[in-house]
């Protein structure tokens, strides 16, 4: 879920890694477990619920905003106009149907945004979407290395997406965002509030999108003007979502983007990326994550460039 | 039209039942599969039933018996001697006589329909039957206790439902007169009745030779037993096994919503509509033989009907569930051919008719778009589905596509002529280049389309549906679009042409008329008299206004369904295609002003 | 758009009037031509016949002045300096100096032609005169008596002719006001006139330099004539030479029926009516340095009109005779360019236009039936008649036809895409060969046409008409005419977005839908489906069904020349025409039934 | 115009051939100083009235029918719904104005029925037609020649006028005819009346027809199925009427067909003939005319049948 942020410079240090590591692997922790123990009839209010409990237990009392939890084709943002459709309903779980549990705790200063989709049972919609969501999260940090503007990288994502025959979901959330800054927050007490979002946060919201507005960049990544330029250094909670036919399917987690333009997503043992691993998925660019990956070169550069180009000349 | 006598493995055989009669039966097709029981109508004989079983005789072992009175069976004068208990008398002994100790799946068409509502509902014979399909025959119970109910607490819709039914069953009370139907079968009613069918049902083959008298003894059918079930309907005919119920929406005898409230006497119920009439045995053998075999496996398999996909029922709610279910009555198992399928309008439908179970043959000149689209049409529960690479506008490729779909897949029961381009710019701008793209994808893609799955319709003569996809610019003239506009106004110009010829053959024609549709299309289309630049950016703002638009392709799929269902001539889809189709109508010359506008650039 | 000063010969002069008025006077073109005398009108200078001018110099001595207060000639202050008397004195001392001997012909338009008919009803300057062509500016004097006698004795016509005129003369009443029209053209009116004339008269030129103070001087040659002369006309204005009337059919500041009443003013008048605004010699210059050409010409040779052709004469009555002398003002002179020339609708098409006096190109892929068509329209009195043989599906031959069009006559004034071949037969007896040929020549011969011909027009922005003939095919679909129909609607549909588009160039575009009519095209029809024999017969049923319903191809060349002139968007012919396209309209059903009718065979 | 007729048999005796080409010069004769007299202002029965008187005067008492004039469009027979318009009015001739004089004066027995076309001075359109009408003299006696029935040559006659881009004219007449058969006719006293026919040759009309029904022929000459076999031996009045724009040209004159099958044109000598000299004109096909002419062979019958085809096969 896209959320406001406070300000972080970029060129974030190796223990503030860790430290950012550590409570998106918290984060996923929490939906794996809650996840586990739905059972049919149970409300996505009782979910966000179960995932707050959890978290508070691990001693998380700061967030970036309240769990959500969406069920069957809220998963897709089926119907959404207003904002508010966003927070958790009394929808119940029944047998076969997708889910999507998205948090966004604050731990030791730490923020993380994640976002965990699955189903109750087997479901084969699902299942495709989620293998799809691979050549997205490869695609997104190929093409950030290569230098690409966040409004083309939004381009070449829609565009995937229209080729894989699915829709852009994530143009439901506020202001259309696939991705925001996320940042190291000062320790504190704040609680949320406000409809579930942290007061700071919106405060932080502020601070960037003047800063950014005044040095050219924008803390939103949508693909409006304003984000035609290369991503700025720093952390972005990247969030593609996919929508078929009453079903969605999303991932949430952080892009690290060095001061050098290069790029890695943040954690690699995501539960995401071990479902992929078993089923033998990987996108369809070179999935370089890691920093000690190949370091982006003209070959890379080239391929994601190349894709753009393909799905722009894409015929009828 | 074979006999069934000719079957593969054909043996005739008597059964001796009670009261003399004496049962003439046929039993073929593949001994070793399930036995399909099937139960002719009036004034029909087993050969019915010949085309069908034909078509499942590799499969299945097929069983048919004339029914007392009709074909090669005795003829009992005596009027009560055509009572349901006989009739069940008669079925338990032709049971006992091809299957001792299994089951069968038993299949009635009309009269033959009715008395086997008695079977499946009656202890002794019910336990018997492993699944029943029901063809235009409904149970005299059910039918009692509904009009009653109509009666008695009546509601508009069951009110004007009883009325309906009232006035298609003239032929009921004419049947209860004495003595006359009798002279008019053997006189000039059976003499002319198979021409009047005919034109009617839009394609039978010639009748058995025993029509008069099988006509004028079935009428004790009628006599024997409708007056007194109307007048005292048991309550507890339940049919407890599988029940498949294929309503024919042009059955001039049964109304189709006589058919609204069944589920409460058959609670696994899976309903089928097909487009024809009243002898669909007849006139779509393939699609029966089809629906019935399936059905079949399906009990065999899992001892009950498939369930609705997951993703469906858990999508579904109120009217789009509502839609799915129409959807999935109409199209399960039907064969549907789509050009363009690759993206936009084409692939949104290949999907819709995927979750409604259809078969499906996807194409695109673009591979990789097309095999997408198969992907996610079997993810979304499509019977099969496969791609093929074609541009529509080659001749030799359609023709090539057309023969491989025959011989791989059959005769397809609809086909979407709906592979585009999109084209904009002003007359002077558009180059001669760039017309004759235009029409030969657009309007040359249709008339291959047209023609070569056209003819194998006609020639195969248990009817289809073309759907053309033509435009709101086919009627909305602009500035802007001239050369598209052209095209689909062409297209919209043959579609009319073609319904009317394919009318007399049983096959639907609609021409289906979007407005402005966010799909691919505008992300390719030329805008002629523009810079390459300029081109690229006119595209990206007419993809983003379409998108903004939101009005998604999936709407337009609907409404293909839709009117292919209702068989309608012309269908606008946005509300703008609407507008500009009623003021093509009534107000010219406002779309003559309208055409003056600037398109948004 | 030149100066008059750049004309070949041109010699710039002063002459000095009375009152110490001096006039800039110009003299260009051939010397030893006939002389004629161009006047320009309000808010222009002389430079308003630069184009006509330059089109006239190469056979005539031109001559040109303007008018006192405008241009560069004197602009007195006094109201009293722009009383008529004091321009007769002008023209008179122009005459002076440029034909002490002879006689001139005069052209005025606007005012100019206002003032001019007070030149040639005074006999001091009328002897001087040989000719007059007046161009939107009626005498003062004719227009008080006609005005008076719609209020003395009203007639529904008389009163709403004069309500008419007295609501485009809204201009006049503001140019009375004192001082504001003056500050209003030296400001924002001078400033935004030329854009707001642009855009009503399509196309249109820069303005002079000058134009801001020629308008405020302007303003008193109203003052000082108008209110006088409407209330005290003078009752002998009679102009005894002969006298060509242009009426422009759009024009903004006079009614044409005010001239209904012309002849009694004129007794030797020819009337001509052109396909534009008010400022015809900025915008029709061809045309109008045509009529004035050949009329300077017909009064050299004749000292009179040429009468109307003997042929037409004679046939004339009452209706036809009214219909005649439409087209007559309408087309004479008029460059036309028709394919299908050879039979039926584009032969018939090509004799009306030469009846009325037009210069035709007639085009057909058959040799001797064009030329044929031209033997007859010479006959009729065609101005010119060249035959050309193209086959109008052919890309490259209907471009050298243009180019050689072009090069030889000029830009045609209206072009006629009439050929077309008929066929006939059921959807799938049509083969891809026969839809093939039929659209190359039903849709292509007409993209063509509209294409070359249609940019050649803009090119020029004088205006032009295009005609394309679709059929009553195109919006009544049929089973029986599949191909056809398609092609008809794909031309219909052409000409809507056509017609669309060059609405703001000034050039009509008319969809001619013809029913029923007995042309060449059903002896020629191709019956696919059918044998050669049994082909043959169907032509011959055909042509003489057409031939007995007696609807002649004359009948739609009146539609045609009617249309042109009203500048009608699709023109239905025979009265199934009409009803298909009411029926189209508002029970598209009515049609949908009539389509599955089989055609007489 | 066309009119009923005695029946006549074929073989028709030198003298009697005489006879008929007596009476048809006479006719034309007639036709040539009427229409000499003819000034602006002469109404059409005054015209038919001098025509009559001039006959008489040289001793014709008995009719075919009594003379026709049409002056203007009524040369075309614009407008002409009922028989009964076909009489001559009070319209009155004009300067440049068509006409046409039509006289079936009986002299001796013999009958003589012909057409005069021509204009008050000048007119080129009918000059025009005029001129047209050369090839469809040439094409009716060579197709006679050649066999074809007389219903292919009424269609013949029709393509051609087509072509021409004349209208067929003499589909107004009554029947339709484009000829009628013309007989010896005893003589006797009876004076025209019913209408303007004879009465013996009403009687005459219905004789031949009952006749001609039995044995498969008609003595009239139109498109008809009973039109459809080759000429019966004997006289013909032959008048193709050829409209345009409301001017209509027609001859018409006697054709000879002998029991051989050959045919050739009465007289070479009538006014049309001598008007097509003076301007050069011959019919498109061999002018055939006089039995002394070269027989029509093969040549001539195929020229015919080329002429026809190609008529046939024309393109739109």
């Amino acid at each position: 879920m896209a959320t406001p942020l406070m300000a972080a410079r970029a060129g974030v240090s190796g223990p503030d890694i860790d430290g950012f590591r550590t409570v998106q692997r918290l984060a996923y922790d929490c939906a794996e477990a809650v996840a586990a123990q739905l059972r049919p009839g149970v409300t996505e209010r009782q979910a966000a619920a179960m995932m707050r409990r959890w978290l508070a237990d691990r001693g998380v009392h700061d967030w970036l905003h309240l769990p959500f939890a969406w069920f069957g084709d809220r998963t897709a943002f089926t119907g959404f106009k207003v904002p508010h459709q966003f927070f958790p309903t009394g929808r119940r779980l029944t047998e076969g149907m997708p889910f999507i549990l998205d948090a966004a705790p604050i731990y030791q200063g730490y923020t993380a945004d994640i976002g965990y989709t699955s189903s109750l049972g087997p479901n084969r919609v699902l299942d495709h979407l989620l293998d799809d969501l691979a050549v997205h999260r490869a695609l997104i940090v190929e093409a950030v290395r290569a230098g690409r503007t966040l409004r083309q990288i939004y381009l070449d994502v829609d565009e995937l997406m229209a080729r894989q025959g699915y829709e852009n979901r994530h143009r439901a959330y506020p202001f259309g965002v696939i991705a925001h800054r996320v940042g190291k927050i000062s320790d504190g007490t704040v609680r949320p509030h406000a409809f579930g979002f942290g007061s700071r946060a919106l405060l932080g919201l502020l601070q960037d999108g003047v800063r950014g507005h005044r040095e050219g960049w924008s803390p939103l990544w949508n693909p409006r003007k304003s984000s035609d330029h290369p991503a700025t250094p720093g952390l972005w909670a990247v969030e593609p979502h996919l929508g078929f036919r009453g079903v969605g399917a999303k991932f949430e987690e952080l892009l690290v983007v060095q001061e050098d333009g290069d790029a890695y997503w943040l954690d690699d043992t995501l539960p995401h990326l071990r479902r992929w691993a078993g089923r033998g998925i990987s996108g369809s660019l070179a999935t370089g994550s890691a920093p000690d990956a190949d370091p982006p070169g003209e070959t890379a550069a080239r391929a994601v460039v190349a894709t753009a180009e393909a799905i722009a000349k894409e015929a009828v | 039209m074979t006999s069934l006598y000719d079957l593969p493995g054909a043996r005739r055989f008597e059964v001796a039942s009670t009261d003399g009669v004496r049962l003439a039966c046929v039993e073929a097709g593949n001994p070793a599969g399930p036995t399909v029981l099937l139960l002719h109508g009036y004034p029909d004989t087993k050969e019915v039933w010949a085309d069908v079983a034909a078509r499942l005789a590799d499969r299945y072992r097929i069983v048919a018996y004339d029914v007392r009175g009709a074909g090669e069976s005795s003829r009992p004068d005596a009027t009560s001697a055509y009572a349901l208990h006989r009739l069940t008398d008669d079925f338990e002994h032709v049971l006992d006589a091809v299957a001792p100790d299994g089951r069968v799946h038993l299949v009635g068409h009309d009269w033959g329909s009715v008395q086997s509502w008695e079977f499946v509902t009656t202890r002794r014979t019910a336990e018997r039957v492993a699944s029943f399909t029901t063809v235009s025959g409904p149970s005299l119970d059910h039918l009692a206790l509904v009009t009653r109910e109509g009666l008695a607490r009546p509601t508009p819709k069951r009110l004007s439902r009883n009325v309906e039914q009232l006035f298609r069953s003239w032929y009921v009370y004419a049947l209860h007169m004495p003595v006359v139907p009798e002279l008019a079968w053997r006189g000039v009613l059976g003499k002319h009745w198979p021409a009047m069918m005919a034109r009617s049902e839009k394609t039978l083959g010639p009748p058995e030779p025993s029509l008069p008298e099988d006509a004028a003894f079935g009428a004790k059918l009628y006599r024997a037993n409708v007056r007194h079930r109307m007048a005292a309907p048991r309550h507890d005919a339940i049919a407890e096994m599988p029940v498949q119920l294929v309503v024919p929406d042009r059955d001039k005898f049964l109304a189709k919503r006589l058919y609204d409230e069944l589920d409460r006497f058959a609670p696994h119920l899976t309903r089928r509509q097909v487009s024809g009439g009243h002898w669909v045995p007849r006139t779509r053998p393939d699609l029966m033989a089809r629906w019935i075999g399936e059905f079949v496996d399906q009990v065999e398999q899992h001892g009950t009907a498939k369930p609705a996909t997951a993703a469906a029922t858990l999508a579904s709610k109120g009217r789009k569930a509502r839609r799915d279910e129409a959807n999935r009555r109409r199209f399960a198992g039907q064969l549907a051919v789509i050009t363009g399928a690759g993206s936009g309008i084409g692939r949104a439908t290949a999907l819709s008719l995927a979750e409604a179970g259809a078969r499906l043959v996807l194409v695109d000149r673009d591979a990789a778009s097309a095999e997408r689209t198969v992907d996610l049409a079997q993810v979304l529960g499509a019977a099969e589905a496969y791609a093929e690479t074609v541009d529509v506008s080659d001749a030799e490729a359609m023709e090539q596509l057309a023969a491989k779909v025959r011989a791989t897949h059959g005769v397809p029961d609809l086909v979407v002529n709906n592979a585009g381009i999109g084209i904009a710019g002003s007359f002077l701008d558009t180059s001669p280049e760039e017309w004759k793209r235009t029409l030969d994808v657009n309007l040359w893609g249709v008339i291959h389309g047209c023609r070569l799955f056209g003819a194998m319709m006609v020639e195969r003569g248990q009817g289809g549906h073309i759907v053309n996809t033509a435009s709101a610019a086919a009627f909305q003239p602009s500035k802007g679009l001239p050369a598209y506009s052209t095209s689909k106004a062409a297209v919209l110009m043959l579609s009319e042409c073609l319904r009317a010829e394919f009318a007399s053959h049983g096959i639907g024609v609609t021409a289906i008329c979007p407005g402005f549709v966010a799909t691919g299309i505008t992300g390719a289309t030329r805008f002629v008299g523009t810079s390459a630049e300029k081109e690229r950016s006119l595209r990206e703002k007419t993809t983003k206004a379409y998108k903004r638009r939101g009005y998604g392709p999936e709407k337009v799929a609907d409404a293909i369904l839709r009117a292919v269902a209702e068989n309608t001539a012309v269908q606008p889809v946005t509300p703008e295609a609407h507008a500009a189709y009623a003021a093509s109508r009534f107000t010219p010359r406002v779309l003559r002003a309208l055409a003056r506008v600037d398109l948004p650039k």
